[in-house]
C-alpha cells in the first residue's frame, strides 16, 4: 500500500516558480492572441494582411492556413511515434510515448482553432460543416478526418494508454483523486487487464497509421488538386505533406523530450538511445522530404509554363527568396548534422535539439511558401503581381495559438504524469 | 460479448462512414446542379464523424467493458 | 410624372415604332418564362438625361420607394440607344454625395488659401451676390464677368442671364477645340469640328482624337463608338494619327504615331501626294471653293471694279470659255482651276496654282522628318485616301444624286496646339482636294449647314487699338477664341496690351467652371484671381477655384432638376428630350434655372421688358399664349411646359415626363447633305480654300506694330514652322501632352465609383525612353517643364507608367485629377499637367487658343 | 430549360468600363469589388503596338473548381448554368477563391455597410435617407431565387462571406439582361441561352471563331470570347486597377 504522504511523480500538483513563470508567459501570449482575434471578430478580416486574388492583388489564404498545415504536421509525429512504439515493440522509446500523444492532441486542437481563426463566419462554420460538408471537397478530409476524426482517435489512444497510470495515481489521496478514478474507470493492474490493453492498443495503432496517411494526404489534396494555382497542382503534394509532417513532428518531439529530460532530470529514463532513434527517424524523413523538394524544383525549372516560371523566380530570387533560402538552409544543416551523427554513431542531444528547432523553422517557412506565393505570384490571368504580409493580428493569433499549446501542455503536465509511471 | 460488441462497433463505424460518405452526404462527382450542394440527409457529415468515433470507441468498449466470464 | 416600366413601355410603344428597335437594344425581351413578375416594392422608371457628359444621353432612373437606385440608358433615345457610359451609370453617387455643397456658403477667411465657410440662407447669399453684382454692372465693361464651363442642354437660360445682366462673358472653349471651330468657321462657315458621315464612310482618319472613349464633337462619346463599330463591321478602314495609342487604336488598321504639334506638316504632305497622284476633285474645287480665284503678286485676289456702293468687287477667275478674267459669279463660265495668266498686264496665278507651289516642298520625306514617322506611311495614306475617295462617283439617296466620297476625318481636341487653327485648315484642305466636303460618306462637321455668324465676320478681320480683356479684335489676336487663361495673363500684364486697371473685373460668377483646376496655366490663373474683388461660384461641389477664391458658393443640383431642351439627334435621326428630376434635390441645393431666377429677382432684373423672364421668352421663342408673363415669377417646370406646348406637343411637359424623348423622325437628306439642298451648301460659298483675309489681317497687324509672334501664322495657306516649345534647351528632351480618361472626361463631378478605377495621376512614358533614364515602371519621377519664351520652369512629381503605345520622345499625363479639392476621394490624386503648361505668347495659337504641349525633362525622383 | 452563357465580342469592346460600374450599382457591391473587370491590354513594342480590352465576369464554369472545393455547398451550379453563391450558407473559408484560376471572387473583408465609398452616416444625409447604408440599395437583392430558393443575388450582404458575379440572377428572373450586357455601349457583351440554337449567342458562336479563358484548365467556362486572342504572356496590362479595401 502506498504511503499517504507520498508525492505524485513528475511534479504533478507541485507548482514551482519556473513553471509559474513559464505559465505566465504562455498566458500572456494566449491572451494577446485572444485580443487579436477579438479585433478580427469585430472588424472582419480586413485587419489581416489577406486580400482577394485578382484586382486586389492579394492572397486570401495566409499565415493562418500555413500554421493550420504546420500544426497538423506536428501532430503527425506524436501519434505516429506512439503507434510505432506499440506496433514494433520499441520498448525503450516508451518514455516518450505519452508526451508524443499529448503533443498530438494539442497540435490538433491548435490546427482546428487555426481553421476557425481563418474562416469568415466561425460560428456558422461549426454548424454548416457538420450539416453540409461535401465529400467532394478536399476540405471535407481536412475537417472531418484530419482534425475531428484524428483528434478523437488520439484522445482515445491517450485515454486508454493512461488508464494504468491513472489507476496507480488514484491510490494517492489528493484533489485529483476523483479525476484519476474517473480516468482509470475501474482499471485493475492485473495481467489480464494489461493483456487486454496490449491487444486494444495494437489494433488502435494499426488503425491509426492508415488514417494518418489519409489525413495528411487530404491536407495535401487541399492544394494539390487545384489546377488553377501554379505550384500547387501536382501528385507530390500529398506525399510531400506527409514527409514534411514527419520532419516537423519529430523535430518537435526531440525538443520536447530534451526539455522534459532536463526539467525533470530524466536522464535515466530518456536515455541517448531514445534520441538515437528519433535522430535516425528524423534523418529518414528529412532526406525523403529534401528528395521531394528537389524533384519538385526540377519539374518547375524544366516547365515552360510562364506562371510556374514566375512563381519559381519569386521563390528563388524574388520577394520570397529569403524565406525560401532560410528554409532550405534550415533543412540542409540538420540533414548534414543527422548524417554526421548517424555515420559516426555519436549522438549529441544539443545538436539534435538544434536540428529539431531548425527543421521546424524550415517547416513553418515551407508551409508559408506552399500556401502564399501560388496566390500572389501564381495567377494564370494577367493580373498585377500580388503581395502578402501578415499583420500584427495574424501574428498575434498565431502566437496566441502557440501560447495556448504551451499552456495546455504545462497544465496537462501538472495533472497527469507526462511519462508512464513505473510504480507509485 | 465484449469482443462481439466492439467488433460490431468497428463494423458499424466503418459502415456508417461508408454510407454517409457515399450515400447520405452530397453526391460525389462534378457538380452540375444544386443537388450537389446539399447532403441527401442533413447532417450526414456528422454521421461520418460519428462513424469515425464509433471505430475508436470500440477500443474503449473493448477495454472497459467488464468481462462476463470474469464475474 | 412617374410611371412603372411596364406602363412606360405601353405608353412609349404607342409613340412610335422606333421603340421596337430600341427595346431590342435594351434587351427587354423575356429571357425566362418567369418573365414579368409583378414587383412588390413601389417602383418607377422616370425618364431623364445624363448630367455628366456633353451629349446628355437619355436615361431611365429606376426609383424605388422614392429613391433613385439606378440610372440606365433610355431605350428610345437615338443618342445612346438604351446604353450608358461609366460616368452615366456612376453619377448616381452625385445625388447622395454628402460632400456636396449642401447650403449656400459664405467665406469666413482670407482668399488665396483653402477656404473656410459658414452656412447661409439662400436669401442672405443671393442678396450679397446681387448687391456686388449690381455695383459692378453699373461700372460696365468687364467689371462684371460671367463664366460657365460645359453648358448642359440648350444655353437659353445662360444667354438670358448674360443679356439681362449685361455680363461680360468668358468662354471655356479655348481649352477645348475652339481653334478647330475657328478653322471651320473660317473655311466652311460652319461652327463645328470634323467628323465623317459614318453611315457611308469607307476610310476614316482618326486624327488626334479618340473616337471610342473621348468626348466632344457634338456628342459626348457614346454615339460615335456605336457608329464606329457598325462601320467597322461594314468594312470601314481606320487610321489612328496620334502620338499615343488611345482606346480608338484598338479599332485602327494602322497607327501613325505622329510627333505632337506637327499635324499641319502631315496634312500638307498628304495634299502634296494627292496632287502628285492626281486624285483631286476638280469639280468641287472649281465650283464650290475659291481655289480658281486669281491671285495677284500681292497675295490678294484680283477683283472686278466695284459696282455702286460695294467696297470691293467680286474676285475674278479665268474663264476658259471666253479666255478672260471674269467675276466668279458670272453666268455660264468655266473657271480654270490651274494655270498662270496675264491679266491687266500682270502675271497672275489661280489660288490652286499657288497651292501646288506651296505644298511642293511638303514632300513625304520632309513631313516624315518633321512628324517623326515613315515617309512610306504618308505615301500609303495618301494613296488610300485617293483610292477610297472614288472621285467622280455618285450615289442616289432619297431621290437625290450626290457625290460619293467616302473618306473623312475625325478630329477634335488636337486642334488645341500652337498651329491649331492652320493645322485644322490644312486637314480640311486634304478633304477639299478629294471633294469630300459634304459628300455622302465624306467630311462632315455640323448636323446642319447653318451659316455661323463668323463666316461673314472673317471676311474682314478687325485689327484695332481699342480692345478688351480677352483682346477682342486686337492686333494680337484678330481671330479670337476668348481664352480665359489669356485673360488671366492680360490681367497680370495689363500694360503690355495697352490696358489699365479699368478692365480688371470686380465681380466674377463662376458657373460649373473651375479655372484653377481645368485650365492651364494654373499659376497665371491663380495670380489673376488674387486681383478680383468678389467671386461667386454656382457648383454642387467646392472646386479648386471656389476653395481658394470664392466669396459665396451657391449649391446647384445635379440631375435632379428640369433642364433643356436637349437635342437627342444622332445625326441621322431628329429627336429632342428634357432633363426631368427623378427626385427632389437633396439638401438645400437648387436647379440652375431656379438659381438664376432667384438671383435676378434679388438683383431686380427679373421682371419687365428687358428682364430675365423676357429674355427667356426670347431665347426659347415663347410667344403669344406660350410666353411667360413678365410680372410673375416663373416655375421652372412651367417654362418647359410652355416650351413643349409651343412645339405642338399635347400635354406639354407631361409628354416628356412620360416618354422622355420626342422622336421627330429621320433627318431628311436635304437637311443633312449640302448637295441635296436647294442652294448647295446652304449658300455658304465659295469655301475659303485660299485665306485672303488672313493675309489682309497680317498686313494690318504689321501696320499696327504687332510683333511677329502674333502675325506670323496669319498666312493664306497653312505654313509649317518650328514650334515655340521646340526652342527649349536640349535637356528638355520630351514633349508633354495631356489627355482625358473616359473615367473623368467632362465628368466635372467627383464620383468615387469612377475615381476608384483611376485613383491617381501618372505619367505615361515609353519603356525604352524610361530605361535610358533609369526609370522603372511605377517609379516616382519629376516632370519639369520649360517655357521657351520666358525661360520659366515648373515641376511636379508623379508616378511613371510604362507604355509601349506612346512615342519615345513624348510623355503623356491625364487630366481631371484633384479638381474638387474638398472631396475626400480627391485627396492624394496627385498634380495636374495643367501645372506644367504655359499660356500666353508661344503657348497659344494665333486664335488665342490654349496649347497643350510643352517640352519637359523627366528624372527619377 | 435555358442554359445561359455570355459571348463577349472583343472586336467591339472599347474598354470604357461602363459594365464595371453598372455591375457595381446594380449589385451594390462594396468598394474594391469588381465582379466585372475590364482588362486594358497592350502588346508588342513601339511602334508595332496593339491596344485591346477584355471584360472579365465570372466564367460560370460548367466544371467549376470553386464549386468542387466548396466544403458546404454554398457555391453551387444552378440548372440554368449559373454558378451561384449562397451567402447565407457560406462560411468564409475562401477555398473557392484560391481554387478559381480567374480571380473573380471577392470576399467581404470588412463590414460591407462601412465600405460604400462615402460617409453615408453624414447627419444631413441620414436625415433624408434614414439608416440606409447603400443609399441606392437595389431591393431585388435580398430575395431568394431559383427552385432551390436560395439567397444568391447582390453583393455586400454580410461580413466574412464570399461573393462574385451572379450573371445578375435577379434580373434574369425578371426577363432582363445582366446589367453589364444591358449597359454596354457597343453591345460587345451578349447574353442568352446557349442551349437554344436560335439565340443570338448560339448564332454568334456558330458564325465566328471564339475562345474561352484558360481552356487548358478544363473548367469549361460559359463565357466565350470573339475576336482578338486569349491573353498570353506577351500581353501587358495598362491602366490596371488594384484597389485594396
Amino acid at each position: 500500500m502506498a504511503v499517504q504522504t507520498q508525492k505524485l511523480p513528475y511534479g504533478i500538483g507541485r507548482i514551482s516558480g519556473g513553471w509559474l513563470l513559464a505559465l505566465l508567459v504562455a498566458l500572456v501570449f494566449t491572451v494577446f492572441g485572444g485580443y487579436a482575434y477579438a479585433q478580427q471578430l469585430i472588424y472582419g478580416e480586413v485587419v489581416t494582411g489577406m486580400r482577394d486574388i485578382g484586382t486586389m492583388a492579394g492572397a486570401p489564404w495566409g499565415l493562418y492556413i500555413a500554421f493550420v498545415v504546420y500544426f497538423e504536421g506536428v501532430s503527425f509525429a506524436g501519434i505516429a511515434v506512439a503507434a510505432l512504439i506499440r506496433l514494433l515493440d520499441l520498448d525503450h522509446l516508451k518514455p516518450i510515448a505519452r508526451m508524443a500523444q499529448v503533443m498530438t492532441v494539442i497540435a490538433l486542437i491548435l490546427g482546428g482553432l487555426g481553421v476557425i481563426a481563418d474562416v469568415g463566419k466561425p460560428g456558422r462554420a461549426f454548424i454548416n460543416l457538420l450539416k453540409y460538408a461535401r465529400p467532394g471537397s478536399p476540405f471535407f478530409g481536412t475537417l472531418t478526418i484530419a482534425i475531428l476524426g484524428f483528434l478523437f482517435g488520439a484522445l482515445v489512444y491517450l485515454y486508454l494508454d493512461g488508464r494504468r497510470d491513472a489507476a496507480l495515481l488514484a491510490k494517492v489521496p489528493g484533489k485529483f483523486q476523483g479525476f484519476y478514478r474517473w480516468w482509470a474507470a475501474g482499471y485493475q493492474d492485473t495481467p489480464e487487464a494489461r493483456e487486454r490493453h496490449e491487444r486494444a492498443s495494437f489494433w488502435l495503432a494499426l488503425a491509426i497509421i492508415p488514417l494518418l496517411v489519409v489525413a495528411h494526404s487530404t491536407l495535401g489534396f487541399v492544394f494539390g488538386l487545384q489546377v488553377g494555382r501554379p505550384g500547387w497542382f501536382g501528385t507530390l503534394q500529398a506525399p510531400g505533406f506527409l514527409a514534411m509532417a514527419g520532419v516537423s513532428g519529430l523535430g518537435h518531439l526531440i525538443v520536447l523530450a530534451a526539455i522534459l529530460r532536463k526539467v525533470y532530470g530524466l536522464e535515466e529514463q530518456i536515455d541517448i538511445a531514445v534520441f538515437r532513434w528519433l535522430s535516425n527517424l528524423l534523418l529518414i524523413f528529412t532526406a525523403v522530404y529534401v528528395y521531394f523538394m528537389v524533384v519538385e524544383w526540377l519539374t518547375s525549372v524544366y516547365s515552360a509554363n510562364t506562371a510556374e516560371a514566375q512563381l519559381l523566380n519569386a521563390l528563388l530570387r524574388g520577394e520570397y527568396a529569403w524565406i525560401f533560402w532560410l528554409s532550405v538552409v534550415s533543412l540542409l544543416i540538420p540533414l548534414v548534422l543527422l548524417i554526421g551523427q548517424f555515420a559516426t554513431g555519436k549522438y549529441r542531444i544539443g545538436w539534435l535539439v538544434f536540428s529539431g528547432v531548425l527543421v521546424n523553422v524550415a517547416a513553418i517557412g515551407k508551409r508559408f511558401l506552399v500556401v502564399v506565393p501560388s496566390q500572389t505570384h501564381g495567377s494564370l490571368m494577367p493580373y498585377v503581381i500580388g503581395s502578402y504580409s501578415p499583420t500584427w493580428v495574424e501574428i498575434g493569433v498565431v502566437l496566441g495559438l502557440m501560447g495556448l499549446g504551451a499552456l495546455l501542455f504545462m497544465l496537462f503536465a501538472k495533472v497527469f504524469p507526462i511519462m508512464e509511471v513505473e510504480e507509485v | 460479448m465484449r469482443k462481439t460488441l466492439s467488433l460490431s462497433m468497428v463494423v458499424l463505424g466503418f459502415a456508417l462512414q461508408a454510407i454517409s460518405y457515399f450515400a447520405l452526404a452530397a453526391p460525389l462527382g462534378t457538380p452540375t446542379s444544386p443537388a450537389y450542394a446539399d447532403p441527401r440527409l442533413p447532417f450526414a457529415p456528422l454521421l461520418f464523424i460519428v462513424g469515425v468515433a464509433l471505430v475508436f470507441l470500440a477500443a474503449v468498449v473493448y477495454e472497459l467493458m467488464p468481462d462476463k466470464n470474469a464475474k | 410624372m412617374s410611371l412603372s416600366r411596364r406602363d412606360f413601355l405601353k405608353v412609349s410603344g404607342v409613340t412610335g415604332g422606333a421603340l421596337v428597335a430600341a427595346s431590342r437594344l435594351l434587351r427587354l425581351e423575356t429571357l425566362t418564362a418567369a418573365g414579368a413578375e409583378s414587383l412588390q416594392v413601389e417602383e418607377k422608371y422616370i425618364p431623364t438625361t445624363c448630367w455628366i457628359g456633353k451629349q446628355d444621353c437619355g436615361m431611365l432612373a429606376r426609383v424605388v420607394n422614392g429613391r433613385v437606385v439606378k440610372l440606365e440608358g433610355h431605350p428610345a433615345n437615338p443618342r445612346n440607344n438604351g446604353t450608358l457610359c461609366p460616368k452615366g451609370v456612376g453619377q448616381i453617387m452625385s445625388f447622395y454625395d454628402p460632400n456636396r455643397v449642401k447650403t449656400p456658403l459664405i467665406r469666413t477667411n482670407a482668399k488665396g488659401v483653402p477656404g473656410e465657410w459658414r452656412k447661409a440662407s439662400w436669401d442672405e447669399a443671393l442678396s450679397l451676390v446681387a448687391k456686388k453684382m449690381n455695383a459692378a454692372r453699373e461700372k460696365g465693361g468687364s467689371k462684371f464677368v460671367w463664366q460657365k464651363g460645359r453648358s448642359k442642354a440648350k444655353k437659353f437660360y445662360d444667354k438670358a442671364f448674360v443679356a439681362a445682366s449685361g455680363a461680360f462673358k468668358l468662354h471655356h472653349g479655348a481649352f477645348c477645340s475652339d481653334a478647330g471651330y475657328r478653322a471651320l468657321e473660317y473655311t466652311l462657315g460652319l461652327h463645328a469640328v470634323l467628323h465623317p458621315d459614318f453611315k457611308y464612310t469607307r476610310y476614316l482618319l482618326c486624327w488626334g482624337w479618340n473616337v471610342t472613349n473621348a468626348g466632344g464633337n457634338k456628342f459626348c462619346w457614346l454615339t460615335w463608338p456605336q457608329k464606329l463599330v457598325e462601320a467597322k463591321e461594314r468594312g470601314m478602314k481606320m487610321v489612328a494619327i496620334d502620338p499615343r495609342q488611345r482606346s480608338a487604336a484598338h479599332f485602327a488598321d494602322e497607327w501613325v504615331p505622329i510627333k505632337p504639334g506637327t499635324d499641319l506638316a502631315l496634312a500638307l504632305a498628304l495634299c502634296n501626294q494627292l496632287i502628285a497622284n492626281d486624285t483631286i476633285d476638280r469639280e468641287y474645287l472649281t465650283k464650290y471653293t475659291n481655289a480658281p480665284f486669281l491671285v495677284g503678286p500681292d497675295g490678294l485676289f484680283l477683283r472686278a471694279e466695284p459696282e455702286g456702293e460695294e467696297e470691293a468687287g467680286a474676285p475674278l477667275v479665268w474663264d476658259t470659255v471666253s479666255g478672260a478674267a471674269v467675276p466668279y459669279t458670272a453666268e455660264g463660265i468655266q473657271p480654270a482651276l490651274e494655270g498662270e495668266y496675264t491679266v491687266g498686264g500682270q502675271r497672275v496665278k489661280t489660288a490652286f496654282e499657288l497651292f501646288k507651289a506651296h505644298v511642293a516642298e511638303y514632300t513625304p520625306e520632309m513631313a516624315a522628318e518633321v512628324c517623326g514617322i515613315e515617309a512610306a506611311q504618308i505615301e500609303r495614306m495618301a494613296r488610300e485616301i485617293g483610292e477610297n475617295a472614288m472621285i467622280g462617283s455618285t450615289i442616289t439617296l432619297d431621290g437625290h444624286t450626290m457625290p460619293y466620297r467616302p473618306v473623312g476625318i475625325m478630329a477634335y481636341h488636337m486642334a488645341q496646339q500652337e498651329l491649331g487653327f492652320q493645322a485644322v485648315r490644312a486637314m480640311v484642305m486634304v478633304m477639299m482636294l478629294i471633294g469630300s466636303i459634304g459628300a455622302v460618306g465624306g467630311q462632315f462637321s455640323d448636323f446642319t449647314w447653318k451659316e455661323y455668324k463668323n463666316w461673314a465676320k472673317f471676311e474682314h478681320l478687325k485689327v484695332q487699338d481699342e480692345t478688351n480683356l480677352y483682346l477682342k479684335d486686337s492686333k494680337f489676336f484678330p481671330i479670337n477664341s476668348n481664352n480665359s487663361s489669356v485673360v488671366a495673363h492680360v490681367i497680370n500684364n495689363l500694360s503690355e496690351y495697352g490696358l489699365d486697371d479699368e478692365v480688371v473685373p470686380d465681380v466674377v460668377i463662376l458657373h460649373h467652371v473651375n479655372p484653377l483646376g481645368s485650365f492651364p496655366d494654373r499659376n497665371e490663373n491663380f495670380e489673376a484671381y488674387k486681383k478680383i474683388g468678389f467671386v461667386a461660384a454656382i457648383d454642387p461641389w467646392i472646386s479648386r477655384t471656389a476653395d481658394y477664391f470664392a466669396d459665396v458658393i451657391l449649391p446647384a443640383a445635379t440631375i435632379e432638376k428640369y433642364e433643356g431642351p436637349i437635342s437627342a439627334s444622332d445625326f441621322y435621326t431628329d429627336a429632342e428630350t428634357l432633363r426631368i428630376p427623378p427626385m427632389d434635390p437633396l439638401f438645400d441645393s437648387k436647379g440652375d434655372i431656379d438659381i438664376y431666377i432667384d438671383l435676378c429677382e434679388a438683383a431686380g432684373i427679373l421682371y419687365g421688358e428687358d428682364g430675365y423672364i423676357a429674355q427667356i421668352n426670347k431665347q426659347l421663342k415663347l410667344e403669344g399664349e406660350y410666353a411667360l408673363p413678365l410680372d410673375q415669377k416663373p416655375e421652372v417646370r412651367d417654362i418647359f411646359d410652355r416650351y413643349a406646348r409651343s412645339k405642338g406637343l399635347e400635354g406639354g411637359i407631361e409628354f416628356f415626363e412620360k416618354n422622355g424623348v420626342n422622336i421627330k423622325g429621320p433627318a431628311s437628306v436635304s437637311k443633312v447633305y449640302p448637295y441635296a439642298m436647294e442652294e448647295p451648301f446652304a449658300g455658304i460659298l465659295p469655301h475659303r480654300f485660299y485665306g485672303e483675309s488672313l493675309l489682309v489681317a497680317q498686313n494690318d497687324m504689321k501696320a499696327a506694330g504687332a510683333d511677329e509672334i502674333y502675325w506670323r501664322d496669319y498666312t493664306p495657306f497653312p505654313t509649317w514652322r518650328e514650334l515655340t516649345a521646340a526652342q527649349s534647351p536640349a535637356e528638355y528632351d520630351l514633349n508633354l501632352i495631356s489627355y482625358h480618361m473616359i473615367e473623368f472626361k467632362q465628368s466635372r463631378t467627383p464620383v468615387p465609383l469612377l475615381i476608384e478605377m483611376a485613383p491617381k495621376v501618372f505619367v505615361e512614358i515609353n519603356p525604352a525612353t524610361a530605361r535610358a533614364k533609369g526609370i522603372a515602371d511605377g517609379d516616382e519621377v519629376w516632370v519639369e517643364s520649360h517655357n521657351a519664351i520666358t525661360g520659366e520652369t515648373r515641376k511636379i512629381k508623379a508616378v511613371a507608367r510604362y507604355r509601349e503605345g506612346i512615342r519615345p520622345d513624348t510623355v503623356a499625363m491625364p487630366h481631371h485629377y484633384g479638381e474638387y479639392v474638398k472631396h475626400p476621394w480627391v485627396k492624394g490624386q496627385g498634380p495636374s499637367p495643367n501645372e506644367l503648361f504655359f499660356t500666353g505668347e508661344g503657348y497659344v495659337a494665333q486664335t488665342a487658343d490654349q496649347t497643350y504641349l510643352v517640352r519637359v525633362k523627366v528624372t527619377k525622383a | 430549360m435555358a442554359r445561359y452563357g455570355m459571348v463577349i465580342d472583343l472586336d467591339k469592346c472599347t474598354g470604357c468600363r461602363a459594365c464595371m460600374v453598372a455591375c457595381k450599382v446594380e449589385n451594390n457591391t462594396p468598394q474594391g469589388h469588381f465582379w466585372m473587370y475590364v482588362f486594358r491590354f497592350e502588346e508588342g513594342e513601339y511602334p508595332n503596338t496593339r491596344t485591346w480590352f477584355m471584360p472579365r465576369p465570372c466564367m460560370h464554369c460548367d466544371n467549376a473548381p470553386c464549386v468542387k472545393v466548396c466544403p458546404v455547398g454554398a457555391r453551387y451550379k444552378r440548372l440554368d448554368g449559373l454558378t451561384a453563391t449562397d451567402f447565407d450558407r457560406c462560411i468564409g473559408c475562401r477555398y473557392c477563391e484560391v481554387a478559381c484560376p480567374y480571380g473573380v471572387n471577392y470576399f467581404n473583408w470588412k463590414k460591407p455597410e462601412g465600405n460604400y465609398y462615402l460617409d453615408w452616416d453624414d447627419p444631413d444625409l441620414a436625415e433624408i435617407v434614414g439608416d440606409e447604408k447603400v443609399v441606392y440599395a437595389n431591393p431585388d437583392l435580398d430575395k431568394a431565387y431559383g427552385p432551390e430558393k436560395r439567397r444568391i443575388a447582390g453583393g455586400g450582404q454580410a461580413k466574412g462571406v464570399m461573393e462574385k458575379c451572379t450573371f445578375c440572377v435577379h434580373r434574369l428572373e425578371k426577363g432582363l439582361q445582366p446589367a453589364c450586357a444591358a449597359i454596354c455601349p457597343t453591345q460587345a457583351i451578349k447574353f442568352g441561352d446557349l442551349d437554344d440554337p436560335e439565340s443570338e449567342v448560339s448564332q454568334l458562336l456558330r458564325e465566328k471563331p471564339h475562345f474561352r479563358l484558360l481552356e487548358e484548365a478544363g473548367t469549361s467556362p460559359r463565357v466565350f470570347y470573339i475576336g482578338q486572342h486569349a491573353p498570353n504572356p506577351s500581353v501587358r496590362q495598362i491602366e490596371e486597377i488594384t484597389v485594396k479595401v
